[in-house]
């Protein structure tokens, strides 16, 4: 089963534009990424806090809908599925 | 015009093609690359996201303020000093609605379209923290 | 530039002259002819107490809200529907002084320097009133 | 001694653009317009009230300079003065 992930801004310069990861069935959302930063601590750091959930002002979206954090311990990723991780937007 | 792009565009060419029927007003603002003791500026975008995002806020700034016309150009790349970042161009029939169509477009940008800058420095660069996030990037 | 004059601006040029040092912000108020049904707009001005006035309130605005650069160009004249009547243009280090300069140049233009307008109909004309005014004029 | 008179917008349409108008001395402000309008009903009613005072929206300027109209009356004019008289104004 394979994700595709991106990062931004800075996550992506910690941890890559984009990747297609393979994952197994029910894996969350959480453990997706994690799969993702457990080898580079710095990118671990800047999206998790130390109780491993995301950081309250880390953006996640999944096929582009902006997935709420408080519950995506129990987000199921998909085959198919497009993640996108960033930190908060400073466009304009 | 809604577009997400490394060029720039003719300002004054685009505030021609907004003069709709009816427009007794025209509100342009330009966003610009300020000199912060900066070289450059990086931009980048979540782009298929974000021109869906400004879409949005194109047509609900239109709903709210009755706009006869709205351009929005985000730019993304490398920017110098003084390039234009974002060009946003509204008319309507009053200048209260443009003003206010204007102005909401560039706080909606702020508060939620993926796209991030970076200024560069001659010692390295730092992320553009925004308006409305907290604890991205470096402590400026 | 503060000017009263016939012809048109190219506001792109202004545009570009008005970004000073420090610039981040652009903002472009565009006051246009718009077709109420009339054929054309007649504008007038008693020019010499307009053009100080509208030097003063340029002065004011650069003073209140740390403007960089101003240009105020009121067109008089015979004008046409889609054509430039009144171009502002401020820029200033930040998206909300900019704002907020040129809502304060434009509405005190309207308040209080001597310009007239009158929209040309097929069955004559008629004198615009005014926001601030009252009485002048025919009814609308 | 002369004083110029101008008028503007719908005033100027009834009254004229500009005039250079000999007065006597001790004239007031609405007496050296009185002067003018006294051949014209229309623009006299444009300008002045059934009691002979300047209409509330009119605007007087004395050598560029706004002319207080609660004590018009004890204005007196001096040779050379430059008076606009014009109805509430209207750019941007």
């Amino acid at each position: 089963m394979n994700v595709k992930v991106r990062f931004f801004a800075r996550f992506r310069e910690l941890l890559g534009t984009e990747l297609i990861i393979e994952v197994a069935e029910q894996t969350t959302l959480p453990d997706l990424v994690k799969q993702i930063t457990q080898k580079n601590i710095e990118g671990h750091q800047a999206i998790f806090d130390e109780y491993g959930h995301f950081r309250e002002y880390v953006i996640v979206m999944r096929n582009a809908r902006r997935v709420d954090l408080a519950d995506a311990g129990e987000n199921i990723v998909a085959d198919g599925d497009d993640i996108a991780v960033f930190p908060p937007v400073a466009g304009g | 015009m809604i577009a997400i792009q490394t060029e720039d565009v003719d300002i004054g060419n685009l505030i021609k093609a907004a003069k709709k029927h009816g427009t007794g007003a025209v509100v342009v603002f330009d966003g610009i690359v300020r000199d912060d003791d900066i070289t450059e500026m990086e931009l980048e975008a979540y782009e298929d996201v974000a021109t869906k995002e400004l879409e949005k806020i194109a047509g609900d700034a239109t709903e709210r303020f009755n706009l006869l016309h709205v351009d929005i150009i985000h730019r993304i790349g490398r920017l110098s000093v003084g390039e234009n970042i974002l060009i946003i161009i509204v008319s309507a029939g009053h200048r209260e609605e443009a003003y206010r169509g204007s102005r909401y477009i560039i706080e909606a940008i702020k508060a939620g379209v993926p796209i991030w800058k970076k200024e560069l420095t001659k010692n390295g660069g730092r992320w553009v923290p925004g308006d409305h996030g907290h604890g991205s990037g470096e402590p400026r």
